[in-house]
């Protein structure tokens, strides 16, 4: 990892997901897959927006885990949700005719134009060099969604110049490609990083560093990015965690241990 | 009418080497009992069907039953990597697999159109992405009324579908609540079907959110209690979620995979 | 989130003349109160759509409400003929009545594709009848891997979809039961949305074989006890068999209608 | 109605009606609609079939009332089936992939190809004499279970030489139109009327009165025909209704007049 080290009593993945948190409007519905997205999303959940609608996968709809979930298929999802339907009918009736806000990604590469790979790593997909998991529900989320969120740790084997597998589109090869190809959605709305966060630029669509973490540099971030890496002026700082953020986060992420048998 | 067999019997009879065979399941009720004595009965040249091949497919893989995978999402779910899965792809290990994937919205609406009768299904997506390079089974549909095109995906019907649920009765019924996944459609699609269940009860006492497969529509019921584990059965059990960790160091190395299913699952014995 | 508001203030924000207004409902859960403010308010040029018009829709049309029906069955449930239906189709009485007829299969799929974003579906149906020669909506369209010619339906998207439903919360969270019939479909089809409940309680506890629409995809809840009489809800109360039954008497006279009319909906005052 | 008057204590419908339940071996699935059929069907799963699955398209999968329903959405239906789906799954899931043995039908019309009619009579769509309910679920019926059972009063005008609009198809125009539009279900196998029993001719597809009911002639199944009724040689005469039958069927109408409130 190229990030730096917590510089104030809080680390990367902290203000990575406390940055990821925060962009969660209260009130609308977000796709959340499991990870870094469904502990931001239950992080905004617990703090600054209680009424977010959670929508896993799994066909949970509206799920209120008091605690964090180990799978897109736990049980507490079930326990807690509005509606539980069937898998067909999350993707059929609930994401694909655009009622879903946010759409939450991680990726193992993405591009300048947030095109994202989680599917293999290596020129040739028959012979792969790594074989990721795949597609799972990431390409129709990013159609689909009015817009993406993307929180992924920023380096430069996963920000690369071209992603080796498209597995989900970003904003294609720039702008007008997503009207092109008819994607309903608005595309990748913003990345969170465990440097900054990542804008795409009105114009071109190219992903612009926007705004840093505390204690980060430019440089940092240009150095962990394998493209040259556009950067906006002025480039802001965003708040660090604070108190009531950290205290949250940390007991969710407890109760995920405590789960341990 | 479903008949209520023992799952060794339920697996000789129903699953054939070089099958396609879906046990499906998401996170919860994966049918790991009925995985297990098809790697006991040493199924061969399988085509392996499911959204979310876990770590009984990783069991399956490393086992060598399988020639091919079907899916869309192939992890450890909260975990990580499959292990066996890797290696099977990228050394052949135990022999090479063929991979045909789709997206989580392709694969349950090809299972619909298996359900439905149907030879394809239409849908939104795919568009734009590597995927349908790799596999016949995308293609596109113009709407007869508007001219827009759109992703078709052809159906699934496999031979087999398994799935595990809370309770059968007598009759075969089928019961079982909680995140049912795609399971009614696999069962559906299929040409035969088997359940395994944690108990077979005299009525199946109506439960909220719970989804009925009559006895007509389905093969075989087994009776096997913790067919699920280290998945899980709501209101049965909770997710064993050690095991899913520990098997990451069980199945990174060859060796210990072996050690582990021999003593785990070829010596296990039935467990029905 | 779905706003609880009374009655005739959601039919007036939600109900436009020349509209196309889905009430949907199968028997079960009709949702004529609704039905009747929307004769008191005397919409105009409504393009009607439900798979079964029944007494409900003789009414609306009888009243005059109604340029246009989309239907695949229209009678009175277990008694017979609709009579102020035959009146407008065969006398154009009190006014022309434009017909779409569909089968149900049809009509249930182009509900799934409206609910889906999709502008049509796919399904075997209507081969070798007259259906299709009397509607532009069905087409057909080639399987893009067997070749196979199917059927074609075109989506349905009602300007707005009215059902009624056992229970709704204060977030305006819906739970219906029993026969759901085609009503999530029809909700979620449609661009607005109104669902009238038999009470609003604080929470949905859940209920086997329950339908919840999350408050976040319904447009408005309003509260009307008994909003489906004469037609019932599971679980509140049963159908009022004998009215449909003396309605067979009613509608076959014009004045006989027009003075029930009077008395029992302009009269009535909104129910809620 | 043309039938002959009750000869022994039981009438032509109540004959008809028992010609039906007969028909339905136990243990098949059986997509019944309203009225008639839905009388059949209840009387066969109270006398020879008890485990015979009815199947309503309101979504009830496996009803066992204990009364007889008054709409294909009565609350009994509901109460005592196996599943209530949904009813685009019922004609998607269930009907349309053939899983259905039997579906039991009526008509307004047909046609000597047991084409069916429920929508217009008159030649004038537009304008037609008569406004019938329409299609409902006949048309998938008709073309998706493994055979089709129709139940009908048997006079000229609903016994007509051409049906003046095909609500559901028969065998079309004759031999090998079934395969040609690509319906998958095996087509009329009977039809069960007041006065006897009609099936297809195995080469011609035209439906052939086989049965009679006790003191029903051949001349007065022909003069209720609209066309020249092709009548197999031997005919034989249905066995009339049991006493156990009758009490059977007589309780379960009890039933439905006993609901009204």
């Amino acid at each position: 990892m190229s990030g730096p080290p917590p510089p104030a009593g809080w680390t990367a993945d902290e203000m990575m997901t406390v940055a990821a948190a925060r962009q969660l409007r209260d009130g609308v519905a977000c796709f959340v897959g499991i990870g870094l997205p469904s502990t931001a999303a239950n992080l905004a959940r617990a703090t600054h927006a209680p009424d977010l609608v959670l929508v896993y996968e799994s066909g949970c709809l509206g799920a209120k885990p008091d605690r964090l979930p180990l799978s897109i298929g736990d049980g507490v999802l079930a326990d807690t949700a509005d509606a539980v339907v069937s898998v067909p009918e999350v993707f059929n009736y609930w994401l694909q005719p655009g009622r879903i806000d946010v759409g939450f990604l991680g990726a193992a590469q993405l591009d300048r134009y947030g095109n994202l790979n989680t599917t293999v790593v290596g020129d040739d997909y028959a012979a792969p060099a790594v074989r990721l998991p795949g597609a799972g529900g990431a390409p129709e989320i990013a159609a689909s969604c009015r817009e993406v969120v993307v929180i992924v740790r920023q380096n430069p084997r996963t920000f690369t110049s071209r992603v080796d597998f498209v597995t989900s589109v970003g904003y294609g090869t720039g702008p007008g490609d997503r009207e092109r190809l008819g994607l309903r959605g608005g595309g990748p709305r913003l990345v969170i990083t465990d440097l900054g966060v990542l804008e795409p630029d009105p114009v071109s669509c190219e992903l612009t560093l926007t705004r840093l973490h505390p204690g980060v540099t430019r440089e940092q971030a240009r150095a962990a990015t394998g493209w040259e890496l556009a950067v906006a002026e002025p480039l802001t700082t965003n708040d660090p965690p604070t108190a009531h953020e950290l205290a949250v986060l940390r007991a969710l992420q407890a109760t995920a241990e405590g789960s341990r048998p | 009418m479903a008949t209520l067999v023992p799952l060794a019997q339920a697996v000789a009879e129903l699953v054939r080497d070089g099958d396609v065979v879906a046990l499906e399941g998401f996170t919860h009720l994966i049918p790991f009992a009925a995985g297990h004595e098809i790697i006991r009965q040493r199924r061969q040249e399988l085509t392996l069907v499911r959204m979310t091949p876990d770590v009984i497919y990783d069991q399956l893989i490393g086992a060598g039953c399988a020639r091919r995978l079907v899916f869309s999402w192939g992890g450890n779910p909260g975990v990580g990597s499959l292990h066996r899965f890797r290696d099977a792809v990228q050394h052949s290990w135990p022999r090479p697999l063929e991979l045909e994937e789709h997206s989580h919205a392709g694969m349950a609406n090809r299972y619909v159109a298996g359900a439905s009768g149907l030879p394809f299904a239409v849908l939104r997506g795919y568009t734009g992405t590597d995927l349908p390079r790799h596999t016949a089974n995308v293609s596109s549909v113009d709407c007869p009324f508007t001219g827009e095109t759109l992703t078709a995906v052809a159906a699934l019907r496999p031979d087999v579908t398994v799935v595990h649920a809370q309770r059968a009765d007598r009759a075969g019924n089928v019961q079982l609540w909680g995140i049912t996944g795609v399971q009614k459609e696999a069962v559906l699609a299929a040409h035969r079907s088997l359940v395994t269940v944690e108990e077979v009860v005299p009525e199946l006492t109506p439960v909220p959110g719970q989804v009925v497969l009559p006895g007509w529509a389905v093969t075989a019921v087994a009776e096997v209690p913790g067919g699920a584990h280290p998945s899980y059965a709501q209101g049965y059990s909770v997710r064993d979620n050690d095991f899913y960790r520990a098997w990451d160091a069980v199945s990174r190395d060859r060796d210990t995979f072996r050690a582990w299913l021999d003593r785990h699952v070829h010596r296990a014995g039935a467990a029905a």
